[in-house]
C-alpha cells in the first residue's frame, strides 16, 4: 500500500466492548478496510488527547476512538471522561486546520461487529475522500512563518538601536 | 387561526367521486380549514401506473410533489386514498432509495422543477381527526346521530402501508369519530380489508365477492350504515348492490356513505350539499325516518 | 390431467436472471430472507381466486422459475392493498414484488391473454401520459371495447345511474402544462444509466 | 519450524537501567487461518530487522504445547527477557502465553502480543495490505515490549458469600448448589413468593411431570437452608466494589407483615372486610381474584401473605376497621412497616433474572383483548392447572367448552416487527398445551406453526407422540384470528385465516379458543440490573456471556455470572444445567479464597504530584484519596480497577499505569505510523 496513497488510521479501542467487537467481527468473518492500526487500552478514559495530537502528528490521517456505550462503561463512567475529553479535543483540532471526521469517537458495544466494520469503513471511505492530512509538513510551513516573523522583528529591533557617534 | 392545507383532488373527484370532494369540502369550511388547490396537479399514476413502470410512476406523482414544495404550507392533503398511498410511498422511495430519488429529481429538473423533499402527504381524516381534533368537531355537531349504527370501513390503501396515526389491522379513527358524532360504531372485523379496487373494472366477479363479504358482515353486525373513506371504495361498495345480490342470490343492501358526509348531516347541512343524493344507496326518506328522527336538527 | 407431463424440474428450467432482475428493482431487495410462512397467502384477500399463494410465487421467483409464475394468474389478481407487505415478519415488500413481475410481464408480454387487467393499466398509461389525469368514463368505456364489449351493456345501468347522480363527467380533463409531465416521462429515454435487465 | 537468528549479544540497550533487552518474537500460522491471507513468513522476516529482536520464528500452532515450548527455550538458551507474539486475539490466549513465558523464566508481564487474526487474516481480503498491517502491529509490539517493565500480580482476599439475583428456577438451583457447597447464599426474589415462572405451569414437556411436584421441594428446600438468607419482595437497587468484594444495597419493600412472626396460617385473608376476592390476581394472569391481603399461591416461598396498598382500604380510606389486624393472634400485621435496606458484602454475584412473555396486544391481528376467547399460553396453563382458577377446568369466558382449539406460535418470536429470534420453547410447550387441552377436553387441536423446533433429548419423540394423539399440524404462520363469517359452520366461532403451506391451499379454520403461544423477551428491569452489575447486552436486550462457547455462564466483569433466560430464551433442562453451571464458577472463585488481579494499576510519582486534587473526583472507585500531610495525592492500590482515566487527566502528567505507560503507548503510536 505504499505506492499509492492509502489513508492511515490509529484507532485507540477500549478493551472491554470496542476491541471485543473487532474480535466479534473477526469470529464473524466481516470484511473492513485494513487501514486501521489498533491500539488498546483498557477504558477509552485512558486516551490522553496528548496521544490523538501525538498520532497527528506523527502522520495519521485520522484518529478513531472506540468505548463503550453511555451507561455501560466497564469502570462506570470512563467513557464520560472520555467523552468531555473530545470535545475539547475536536475544537483544538478543528481550530489546528484539521478536518471534521478526521477525529471520530464512536459507541461500540462488545455486541456491535456489524457496525465496527461499518464504522471504520466509513471513516476511512471518508479520509479517503478528504486526502493526506500530511501534518508533519503543516509543522514545517508553520516554522517557516514563525521564522520570518521571528526574523522581521529581529529586523524591526536593530533599526531602533540608536546610532553613537 | 386559520387552518391551511395544500389540497390535491385527485382525478376520481372530477367524476364518480364528486359526492366526495363536496362534502369535503363543505365540512372542512365549516369547520374552518382553507384548502387551496394544488394547481395543475396531474394524476398520482394510482395502481395501474406502478404496474407498467415504477420509475415513471414515482416521476408522475412527484411532479405534484415538485409543485406543492413550492407552496409555503408544505402539508399536502388528498380525500382519495389511492393518491394518499402512491404520493407517500413516491416521498418516502425518494429518501428510502438514493437512486430512485437522484433520478426522479432529474427527471423532474428535465421539466424545471424541483423537489427539496420538505412536503408532508396528510390524509384528511388524519387531519380532522387530529389536528382539528373531536373535541372541535362535537363542537359543532348539531343533530347527534343517535339511530347510526356504523360499520366503520377504512379500506386498504388509507390504513397500508403508510398509515402512522392509528393502527393498521384494526384502527379506530373513524368510530371515534362516529361517536363524536353521537353515532355508535359496530365491531367490524373487516374494517381494513381490501374491496378489490380497480378490480371491480377488470375482474368484476373477484372485486363483487369481495364487497359481498363487506357488506354482508356489516349487516351481520348489526350496521344500518357504511361509512367509507376512499372514492373506489365507496364507488365499489355502493354502486354494485344489484350486482353483487344477484350474482350471490343474497340481499346485501345497505346505504353507504363517506365519512365526511356523516359528520355533515350530524353537523346539521342539508343532505344536497353534502352530495349525499349522488349516492345510488341515498334514500333520503329512510334517511329522516332511521337515521335524523328524532335527531334535533 | 395429461399424465405424461413431465413435473419434475431440471436446473435448465430455471431462469438464472429471473431473481436478480427482480431483486433489482426498489422495494425487492429483501426477497432472500422469505422463509415461507405464508403470512402473505393467509393474510391476502384476493387469494381465494389465486392459482398459486403468494407465498409459492416469493419461492418460485427466488430459486428462477419465471414461466411457472408468469402462467400464474396470482400476480394480475393483486390489487395492492398491502396487507402482505404491512404483516411479513420479514418485512419483505410483497406487494412491491408483484408490480415488478406485472412491470418484467408487460415489458416482456408475458401476461395471460385472458387478463383485462393489462389492458387497463395501459389504456391508464396512455391515457395519463396523454392528458395528465384519468377519466374513469372514458378508461372504463375503453376498456370493454378492447376486452369485451358486450360487458358495455351491463354497465348500461350503472352508466344511467351515474349520469342521473351527476357522477359522469363526459368532458376529458386535461393538466394545462402537459409538457413538464412528457418532459418526466421522456427522461428515461436519455437517463445514463440502464434498467433493471428486462429480457 | 523456520526462523531467523542473530548472534548473541547482537541486542543493544534497553530503555530502563543497564539491562540488555533481548526479545524473541513468534508469529503463528494458526493452521490456515491466519497464514491464508497474512504472509507469515514476511513477518517473521522483518521483525528479525527489528531492534533488540533477537529470535524471529514462525510456527503452525504457537498456543499448542510445541509452540509454547519453543518460547521457553529460546528465553532460556537465548537468554531472552522480552517476548512478542503474533497470533490471535489476547482475550483468547494472552494467559496462554503469559503462562509460558513464566515458565520460561522470566516475568510474564515482559510479553505483549498481536492480534492479526481476529483483526486480520479473518477481516481483511488484501494479502498484501493486511501482511503490511500485521508488520506495523508487530512493530509497534517490540518498541513496547522493550519498556516493558517486572510486574506482580496482586492477590486479593475474596468474600466467601455469593449473592443470587432472581428466585426462579435458575435462582433456585444456583443457590441450593453453592449453600449444600457450605457457602454462605443471599436469594433476592422481587416478587412476594420464589418460584418464578416454572411455579405457574402445570407440567413440563417433554415428560408431563407436575411442575409444582418437582418444584416445591426445591423451594421449601431453599426456605429452611441453613446458608441461604432469602429475601423476597426485595430488590437490589446499588452496586460497588469488584470481583472478590461487591457491596451491595437490597432494598426490602414492605408487605405490612412481620416475616419473623407470621406463620402463614393465612386467618387474616378470610378475615378481610372484602369477604369475596375482588382484585386481579397476578399470579393467575388475572383469570382469578384475590383481596387485597393474599398469598400469590398456597405452596409460595416464603408462606407469607403480602398486603397490597394500592387496593387495601387501610391505606387507600384510613377507614377501615382492619379485621386481619385484629385476627391475627401473633400481632404479625403492621401497617406502619416502611421500605427497609440491607447492605451485605459478597465475593461473587450470579444473575438470573429470567424473562417477561411477550406482549400479545402489539399483535392487534391475533384479536387478544378484542375478542373473549383468544388467550394468552400463560393463561392456559393457569387454567390447566388442577390448583388454577378454574380448578384445572378448561371453560371459555361464556362458559363453554371448547369442542376445537387453535394454538398459533411462534407469537412475538421470528418476527422483525416485534421480536428477530426463535423463543426456543414455544414449539415445544404448545404441543404440551395441545396435549393438556385435549386430554381436558377432548378438542380438536390445530398448530399453526413455521418450523417445529424440537431439537432436545426426548423432544422430537414427544412431537412424533403428539401427532399419533391426532393433533392436527398446519405449516403456516397465522394470519389473522377474526369473527366474520363465510358459512354457517364459521357462526359463533373465531376463525383463523392461514395458509397450510405444504397444501398450498389458504385455510379459513373455525375455533372456539385461540392460544397464543407467546415468546420470551428480557425481563422487566433488565436494563437497570445489567447497569448496576455492568453486564453488557446482546442486541436483543438479553444478557451477554463472555464467550457464546467457552464462557457461557460467565460475563465481562469478573465475578458476575448469568444463568438462565436473563441470558437468552432456553426451557427448563437448559436453565438449571446453566444454573448448576454458574454456581460451580462462582463455587470456584470463591473458593480459592483469593483473585489475583492484573496488575494494570495506576501509580502516582509523588515528587511530581502538585496535589491539585483534579484525579480524586474523577476515580469512579474512590481509590484516590488526599494525603493532608504530605499534600498529595495517593492510590490504594487495593481498590484501583486500572482504567488509568486519572492517568490521562493527570495536568502534572505524575500518575501512571502500569502495562499501559505512557511512552509504552506513545511509541506503539509512533511505530504504526512509521512504515512510509
Amino acid at each position: 500500500m505504499s505506492e499509492v496513497w492509502e489513508p492511515r488510521i490509529v484507532a485507540f479501542f477500549c478493551n472491554w466492548c470496542t476491541y471485543t467487537a473487532a474480535d466479534l467481527a473477526g469470529v464473524s468473518r466481516l470484511k473492513y478496510a485494513p487501514n486501521l492500526r489498533t491500539i488498546r487500552v483498557m477504558c477509552s478514559g485512558r486516551v490522553d488527547p496528548q496521544f490523538v495530537l501525538e498520532a497527528f502528528a506523527r502522520g495519521a490521517d485520522g484518529v478513531l476512538i472506540g468505548g463503550c456505550h453511555p451507561g455501560d462503561c466497564h469502570y462506570i463512567s470512563g467513557n464520560y471522561k472520555c467523552l468531555r475529553r473530545f470535545k475539547m479535543l475536536r475544537r483544538l483540532v478543528r481550530d489546528m486546520g484539521i478536518e471534521e471526521g478526521r477525529l471520530r469517537l464512536e459507541w461500540i458495544a462488545a455486541s456491535e461487529g456489524e457496525k465496527l466494520k461499518n464504522v471504520v469503513n466509513e471513516m476511512v471511505a471518508h479520509v479517503r475522500a478528504l486526502g493526506p492530512l500530511a501534518l508533519n509538513k503543516k509543522f514545517a510551513e508553520w516554522d517557516e512563518e514563525m521564522n520570518h516573523l521571528e526574523h522581521a522583528v529581529g529586523e524591526a529591533q536593530k533599526a531602533e538601536e540608536p546610532v553613537h557617534a | 387561526m386559520k387552518r391551511r392545507y395544500t389540497y390535491f383532488p385527485g382525478c376520481s373527484i372530477l367524476g364518480t367521486g364528486r359526492a366526495c370532494e363536496e362534502s369535503t369540502r363543505a365540512v372542512f369550511a365549516e369547520l374552518g380549514v382553507e384548502l387551496d388547490d394544488l394547481d395543475d396537479w396531474n394524476c398520482c399514476g394510482a395502481t395501474a401506473y406502478m404496474s407498467v413502470d415504477e420509475h415513471k410512476a414515482l416521476a408522475l406523482a412527484a411532479r405534484n410533489l415538485a409543485l406543492a414544495d413550492t407552496r409555503e404550507c408544505a402539508e399536502l392533503t388528498t380525500p382519495c386514498s389511492g393518491c394518499y398511498l402512491v404520493l407517500n410511498k413516491t416521498q418516502r422511495y425518494m429518501e428510502e432509495y438514493p437512486r430512485v430519488g437522484d433520478k426522479v429529481k432529474c427527471a423532474l429538473k428535465d421539466a424545471g422543477l424541483n423537489y427539496t423533499g420538505r412536503v408532508r402527504v396528510r390524509h384528511m381524516l388524519d387531519i380532522l381527526v387530529h389536528d382539528i381534533g373531536l373535541d372541535e368537531v362535537r363542537k359543532h355537531v348539531k343533530r347527534p346521530l343517535k339511530n347510526a349504527k356504523i360499520a366503520p370501513y377504512y379500506g386498504c390503501q388509507t390504513v397500508r402501508p403508510y398509515l402512522d396515526f392509528d393502527h393498521q389491522h384494526y384502527p379506530m379513527t373513524i368510530d371515534r369519530l362516529a361517536e363524536a358524532l353521537g353515532a355508535t360504531p359496530t365491531h367490524f372485523p373487516l374494517k381494513t380489508r381490501c374491496c378489490g379496487g380497480s378490480q371491480m373494472g377488470t375482474l368484476p366477479n373477484v372485486a363483487q365477492r369481495l364487497c359481498y363479504a363487506i357488506l354482508r358482515e356489516a349487516r351481520r353486525q348489526g350496521a344500518n350504515l357504511i361509512l367509507s373513506v376512499c372514492p373506489l371504495c365507496h364507488f365499489n361498495l355502493d354502486s354494485y348492490q344489484p350486482d353483487i345480490k344477484s350474482r350471490f342470490g343474497e340481499d346485501v343492501s345497505i346505504t353507504t356513505m363517506y365519512y365526511t358526509q356523516l359528520v355533515g348531516l350530524a353537523f346539521g347541512m342539508d343532505p344536497e350539499t353534502l352530495g349525499l343524493h349522488r349516492n345510488m344507496t341515498w334514500d333520503g326518506s329512510w334517511l329522516e325516518r332511521e337515521i335524523l328522527a328524532g335527531a334535533p336538527a | 390431467m395429461d399424465t405424461t407431463t413431465r413435473h419434475i424440474k431440471y436446473q435448465a428450467d430455471c431462469d438464472p436472471t429471473f431473481a436478480p432482475a427482480i431483486k433489482s428493482i426498489p422495494g425487492c431487495e429483501k426477497l432472500d430472507s422469505c422463509i415461507q410462512c405464508g403470512t402473505c397467502s393467509g393474510i391476502c384477500p384476493l387469494s381465494i381466486y389465486m392459482d398459486m399463494p403468494p407465498r409459492r410465487i416469493m419461492n418460485l421467483v427466488r430459486y428462477g422459475f419465471k414461466r411457472e409464475v408468469m402462467n400464474s394468474n396470482t400476480v394480475w389478481l393483486c390489487s395492492a392493498c398491502y396487507a402482505c407487505t404491512v404483516e411479513c415478519p420479514r418485512q419483505i415488500k410483497v406487494t412491491d414484488v408483484m408490480y415488478a413481475l406485472k412491470q418484467m410481464a408487460i415489458k416482456e408480454r408475458l401476461y395471460p391473454k385472458r387478463f383485462p387487467m393489462v389492458v387497463l393499466a395501459n389504456q391508464f398509461y396512455k391515457m395519463v401520459r396523454h392528458r395528465g389525469r384519468m377519466n374513469e368514463i372514458h378508461l372504463v368505456t375503453r376498456l370493454y371495447l378492447l376486452t369485451n364489449w358486450l360487458k358495455l351493456l351491463e354497465m348500461a345501468r350503472l352508466g344511467i345511474e351515474l349520469i342521473r347522480r351527476g357522477r359522469f363527467s363526459v368532458k376529458p380533463d386535461n393538466i394545462e402544462r402537459i409538457g413538464e409531465l412528457h418532459a418526466i416521462l421522456d427522461y428515461e429515454k436519455h437517463y445514463p444509466e440502464k434498467e433493471a435487465p428486462a429480457k | 519450524m523456520t526462523g531467523f537468528q542473530k548472534t548473541a549479544g547482537n541486542g543493544r540497550q534497553g530503555a530502563r537501567g543497564g539491562e540488555e533487552i533481548r526479545i524473541g518474537f513468534y508469529v503463528c500460522h494458526c493452521g490456515m487461518n491466519i497464514a491464508s491471507l497474512v504472509d507469515v513468513a514476511a513477518v517473521a522476516k522483518e521483525a528479525a530487522k527489528l531492534p533488540n529482536v533477537v529470535v524471529s520464528r514462525e510456527y503452525k500452532y504457537m498456543c499448542s504445547d510445541p509452540g509454547q515450548e519453543f518460547i521457553m527455550q529460546d528465553i532460556r538458551e537465548n537468554r531472552l527477557n522480552r517476548i512478542v507474539v503474533a497470533a490471535c486475539s489476547p482475550n483468547l490466549h494472552e494467559a496462554t502465553f503469559r503462562g509460558a513465558v513464566a515458565r520460561g523464566g522470566i516475568n510474564p508481564y515482559l510479553f505483549q502480543m498481536v492480534n492479526i487474526r481476529e483483526h486480520g487474516s479473518w477481516v481483511h481480503t488484501d494479502a498484501a495490505a493486511a501482511t503490511q498491517k500485521a508488520i506495523d502491529q508487530v512493530r509497534a509490539a517490540v518498541a513496547r515490549v522493550a519498556k516493558h517493565r517486572v510486574l506482580e500480580r496482586r492477590r486479593m482476599e475474596v468474600n466467601p458469600s455469593v449473592l443470587v439475583v432472581g428466585g426462579g428456577i435458575a435462582g433456585i438451583t444456583a443457590a441450593l448448589n453453592l449453600a449444600d457447597a457450605g457457602k454462605k447464599v443471599y436469594l433476592v426474589e422481587r416478587e412476594p413468593t420464589i418460584g418464578g415462572h416454572m411455579a405457574k405451569y402445570d407440567k413440563t414437556f417433554p415428560t408431563l411431570d407436575c411442575a409444582a411436584c418437582i418444584l416445591t421441594p426445591k423451594m421449601s428446600a431453599v426456605r429452611e437452608h441453613p446458608n441461604i438468607t432469602l429475601w423476597t419482595y426485595s430488590e437490589v437497587v446499588k452496586v460497588d466494589g469488584h470481583v472478590g468484594k461487591f457491596h451491595v444495597t437490597v432494598k426490602r419493600k414492605p408487605r405490612y407483615i412481620d416475616e419473623e412472626t407470621c406463620v402463614g396460617c393465612l386467618e387474616c385473608i378470610s378475615a378481610c372486610v372484602f369477604k369475596a376476592p375482588k382484585f386481579e390476581d397476578e399470579f393467575n394472569e388475572g383469570l382469578g381474584k384475590r383481596k387485597p391481603i393474599y398469598i400469590p399461591f398456597p405452596q409460595a416461598v416464603p408462606p407469607l401473605v403480602t398486603i397490597d396498598p394500592e387496593t387495601c382500604l387501610k391505606f387507600k380510606t384510613g377507614k377501615c376497621k382492619s379485621p386481619c389486624e385484629t385476627v391475627c393472634d401473633r400481632k404479625a400485621v403492621d401497617f406502619t412497616q416502611t421500605e427497609r435496606f440491607e447492605e451485605i458484602d459478597v465475593g461473587a454475584v450470579i444473575v438470573a433474572t429470567g424473562f417477561k412473555a411477550f406482549d400479545v396486544t402489539r399483535l392487534p391481528i391475533y384479536g387478544y383483548g378484542l375478542y373473549d376467547n383468544v388467550y394468552t399460553a400463560l393463561e392456559v396453563e393457569r387454567m390447566v392447572t388442577s390448583s388454577g382458577p378454574t380448578g384445572g377446568e378448561i371453560t371459555l369466558r361464556d362458559g363453554r367448552v371448547p369442542k376445537s382449539i387453535g394454538i398459533i406460535h411462534c407469537v412475538g418470536s421470528r418476527d422483525k416487527k416485534t421480536n428477530r429470534w426463535c423463543s426456543r420453547v414455544c414449539c415445544m410447550y404448545s404441543l404440551k398445551l395441545a396435549h393438556l387441552l385435549r386430554e381436558h377436553t377432548g378438542a380438536d387441536v390445530y398448530q399453526f406453526y413455521i418450523d417445529m423446533r424440537c431439537p432436545g433429548k426426548g423432544y422430537d419423540e414427544f412431537y412424533e407422540r403428539m401427532l399419533d394423539e391426532g393433533v392436527q399440524m398446519i405449516r403456516g404462520r397465522a394470519a389473522e384470528v377474526t369473527d366474520w363469517t363465510m358459512s354457517p359452520e364459521e357462526e359463533g366461532k373465531l376463525v383463523v385465516r392461514v395458509e397450510d403451506t405444504l397444501a398450498a391451499y389458504v385455510r379459513r379454520i373455525p375455533v372456539d379458543m385461540v392460544v397464543l403461544s407467546t415468546g420470551m423477551e428480557p425481563a422487566a428491569g433488565a436494563e437497570e440490573i445489567r447497569r448496576m452489575f455492568n453486564i453488557s447486552c446482546s442486541t436483543e436486550g438479553f444478557f451477554l456471556e463472555k464467550h457464546p462457547k467457552l464462557a457461557p455462564v460467565e460475563t465481562a466483569t469478573a465475578g458476575v455470572f448469568i444463568a438462565g433466560c436473563c441470558q437468552g430464551p432456553k426451557d427448563i433442562p437448559d436453565t438449571v444445567g446453566q444454573a448448576g453451571a454458574a454456581a460451580a464458577q462462582a463455587l470456584a472463585l470463591i473458593d480459592k479464597g483469593y483473585v489475583e488481579m492484573e496488575p494494570n494499576t495506576s501509580y502516582i510519582d509523588a515528587d511530581d504530584c502538585s496535589g491539585c486534587k483534579s484525579c480524586i473526583p474523577l476515580c469512579p472507585y474512590k481509590a484516590i484519596a488526599f494525603d493532608e500531610a504530605s499534600k498529595k495525592a495517593v492510590i490504594n492500590e487495593a481498590l484501583c480497577t486500572g482504567c488509568g482515566t486519572c492517568v490521562a487527566s493527570c495536568p502534572s502528567g505524575s500518575i501512571s499505569q502500569n502495562l499501559f505507560e505512557d511512552d509504552q503507548i506513545f511509541s506503539e503510536i509512533e511505530e504504526v505510523l512509521s512504515h512510509v
